[in-house]
Parts: C-alpha cells; structure tokens; sequence
C-alpha cells in the first residue's frame, strides 16, 4: 500500500488530492505507475496525458522516471514547480 | 573558511518581514562583509491579476528548500543564510519569498542568493494559480524554459 | 520593457536603513517581481580593528556613482534602482554601503546590483583606513586585483 | 591656474588636501604634470614615486595619464580606490 499525493492541474484533473493504492506487481517503475495509472480512467487520461511531463517526488524527494517504486510510502505526482 | 553554518527555512502563510530577517543573520556580529537580499513579490504588469494562489506540498516544501539550502552552504563560504516562501493566496505586492545570503565577501553572497533563486525556481514544490480581476479562474502559471537553463548554469 | 528609471544616489555621513530603502522603491507598485539588495558592512574577521574610516571626493563620489548607476539602467530592464555609499568613522558591523535593484525579473536585478557593487569598488572615489583596536594607526586599505577582475567580466 | 587636489595616502604624502597651481606649458598631459609634480620636493617625490599607480579625474571625472590637462579648472590625484 503506497499514498498517493497529487498537486496543482495534476489533483484537479484526477478530481482527488491523495489516494491509498495497492499498486500490482508489474508496475516496478516511476514510469510504469504514470502508464498504469493513465488507463484507470478519463481523469487520470486526462492528467497524465502526457507522461513525460509530470514530476514524480518518492518520499518527498524528486525522482526521475526510470526509479523504482520500490517501497515507497509516499509517491507524488505534479506539474513542473512555478515556485519562487 | 567560517565553519558551515545552518541554513534558517520557513514555509509559511504569514508575511514576512525582510529587514528583521536581515537583522536576525547579522546582529552582533563583525565577521560579516556583505549581505545580498532576494525579495520576490507577486507581480501584475497589466492590471488583469487580482491574486496569485501557491499551492504547495507540506513537507516536502521545507525539505527540499532545506536541501538546496545546505548545497549553497556547501559551495560557498557563507555566514548565515535564511530561505522564506509563502503559500496562500498572494495580491499583487505582496511579498513571495525571500533569500538571505551573508558572507565575509560580495561575490559569495550575490552567487548563493541568485543559486537559491534558480533552484528554487525549478527544485521548489510550490505552484502559482493567477486569479483574475474579472472574477474568471484563472490559469495554473506554466514552468518556463529560461528557469530551467538559469538552473543549468549551476552544473 | 518600462522607461528608463533616475536612479537614487546619496553620499552621505548618516547611516541607512535598508527596509525604508526597499519600501521607498516598491510602495504601491505592483509591477515588480524582483528586489535584489546588497549591503556592505564594515568586517572585522580577528578583532584587531576598532574602526574603519572611509575618505570621499565629495561632488565627484555623487557623480561618479550616478555614472555607474545610470549605465546600469541602460543595460537592464530596472524599475527601480537606489545607491547610498557612506562616509566618515565606521565600526565593525556598521553600514558601508547599499544598492537596492528592483526589475520584474530576478536575474536583471541580480546583475545590476552585483555590477553596481563591482564598479563601485574600482571606480567610486573612496578610499578606507583601518584604525586599530590597540590604538596605532592603521593602513590605508590596498586596492584588490580580483575586485579588478570583477570589474572586467562586465566589458 | 588649476585646483589640485589630494586624496588618502596622495594628501597625506604630500602635506596638503588641496593647492591652486599655474601649469608650465610643457605640462600637456596627465603624465607630464605627474613626472612635473614628482620634482618638486620630497613629499611629491614620495606620493608620486610610481606616477602609473596613480589615478586621476580632470573635472571629477575619470581620465588616463594619456589625457591632456587643457584647461582644466580641477585636477584630483588619489591611489586606486577601495570603496563600496
């Protein structure tokens, strides 16, 4: 059981701002979860449109696509940071 | 070389005040030569915003300004550094955030301040939403390109 | 890209209060996205400095930082730019100089501010004598190649 | 007649802040009347030992030692500077 956390466009379209999951075996990596959670409906399509483009924090670190999700606790998905 | 110093980093929805922290890094103290100040203010170069709204991810927002905060004390000789951002809902003027950067030499000092800006341009989990004058939602601000090759002189 | 600005540019004994300088260049604006300041203060690193006391060329100090500042906002987008340059005894931990740079983007302010300081340093008419803390006179300060240096990556 | 003027360790080398003073017309330049000056007696001689040190404003502004003097109504000599 992983906590998911989305933020800004990514938690509008997706319509929540976290969930509890169980994610399945074969999503092993940051970007099998984005492809995996893209299917699960028109709100997630809609956010993840465009994979490549979402920002992925493990445990509240930033972590590039090709990491594993491994036994994360928290994962977050989000637009590129308009901070500062 | 002063020992390395602990960074002081706020996440918070209240103001700031940037000559308190100014004075919090250099009261009592001689060994400091030059002190740069990043203020950040919401800004409407047309009249069309009436706010801007941060989002931003508790947490993790203190953590990774925390990290970008302890780099800069790695790479340069500072003797004190203080790194502010707000969330909520910002109007035009108000204040965003605020960089401190105080070393025994200008240099140090100017390249910290602006490292800490670039990174935390790009590095910071915070997200601008503009509220328009007329009442209509506005649109989630997007990440531009020139933040990313201003980070990328860093390397 | 706004008209250009008359920089605020003061010579004086007294000492400044960097807030009021901020305030004074941002009240009521909501045009500014960026205040980069830089406050040089008078550094004593092992305590054998009781003061240090800065000379001028009154007229030609006024000038010469107006020359600077002035060119400064020639070559970036300012929308508010003040210079005070001290003079007289000061102690360690005392107020030398400021420049407040105010842009709608953070790296025009951070280059005006820290190209403002590099040619204050090489071009400004003063010259600084240290005091010693046991009571003989000090040195005149030397002029440094490396603010020299620092000058030159502006040509 | 020109307004000399002295600054930091210049004044003090050479005793005075400031002297009115009528140029020979050999004195072209800023090096001519440096190397004139440096003659004059031994506290000019030590302020001026190493005239290309030496900084000089014609009128409160910067000039080199190239410049001609012309008719300049105030000359300043000072070391390099070391404000800010």
């Amino acid at each position: 059981m992983v906590k998911l956390r989305y933020f800004a466009w990514v938690r509008e379209r997706i319509g929540k701002a976290e969930e509890d999951i169980v994610l399945p075996a074969e999503v092993m990596s940051v970007r099998d979860l984005l492809l995996w959670l893209k299917e699960r409906d028109e709100g997630y399509a809609n956010a993840l449109q465009h994979p490549e483009a979402i920002r992925v924090a493990i445990n509240q670190e930033h972590a590039d696509h090709n990491e594993p999700v491994g036994s994360a606790r928290e994962i977050a998905l989000f637009p590129p940071m308009t901070g500062g | 070389m002063s020992a390395r110093i602990e960074p002081i980093v706020r996440v918070q929805a209240e103001d700031f005040d940037a000559a308190q922290e100014i004075a919090r890094l250099t009261a009592g103290r001689t060994d400091i030569g030059a002190v740069v100040t990043f203020s950040g203010l919401c800004r409407d170069e047309n009249g069309a915003l009436s706010a801007l709204e941060l989002e931003h991810y508790p947490g993790m927002a203190e953590a990774e300004i925390s990290r970008i905060a302890n780099e800069a004390t790695e790479r340069w000789p500072l003797t004190g550094l203080t790194v502010i951002h707000r969330y909520g809902m910002m109007r035009p003027g108000d204040n965003i955030v605020l960089v401190v950067a105080a070393s025994s030499h200008r240099q140090a000092a100017f390249e910290a301040a602006s490292f800490l800006m670039d990174f935390l341009k790009t590095r910071a989990p915070f997200w601008k939403r503009e509220h328009r004058a007329d009442g209509t939602p506005g649109e989630w601000v997007a990440a531009k390109e020139e933040d990313d090759a201003a980070q990328a002189r860093w390397r």
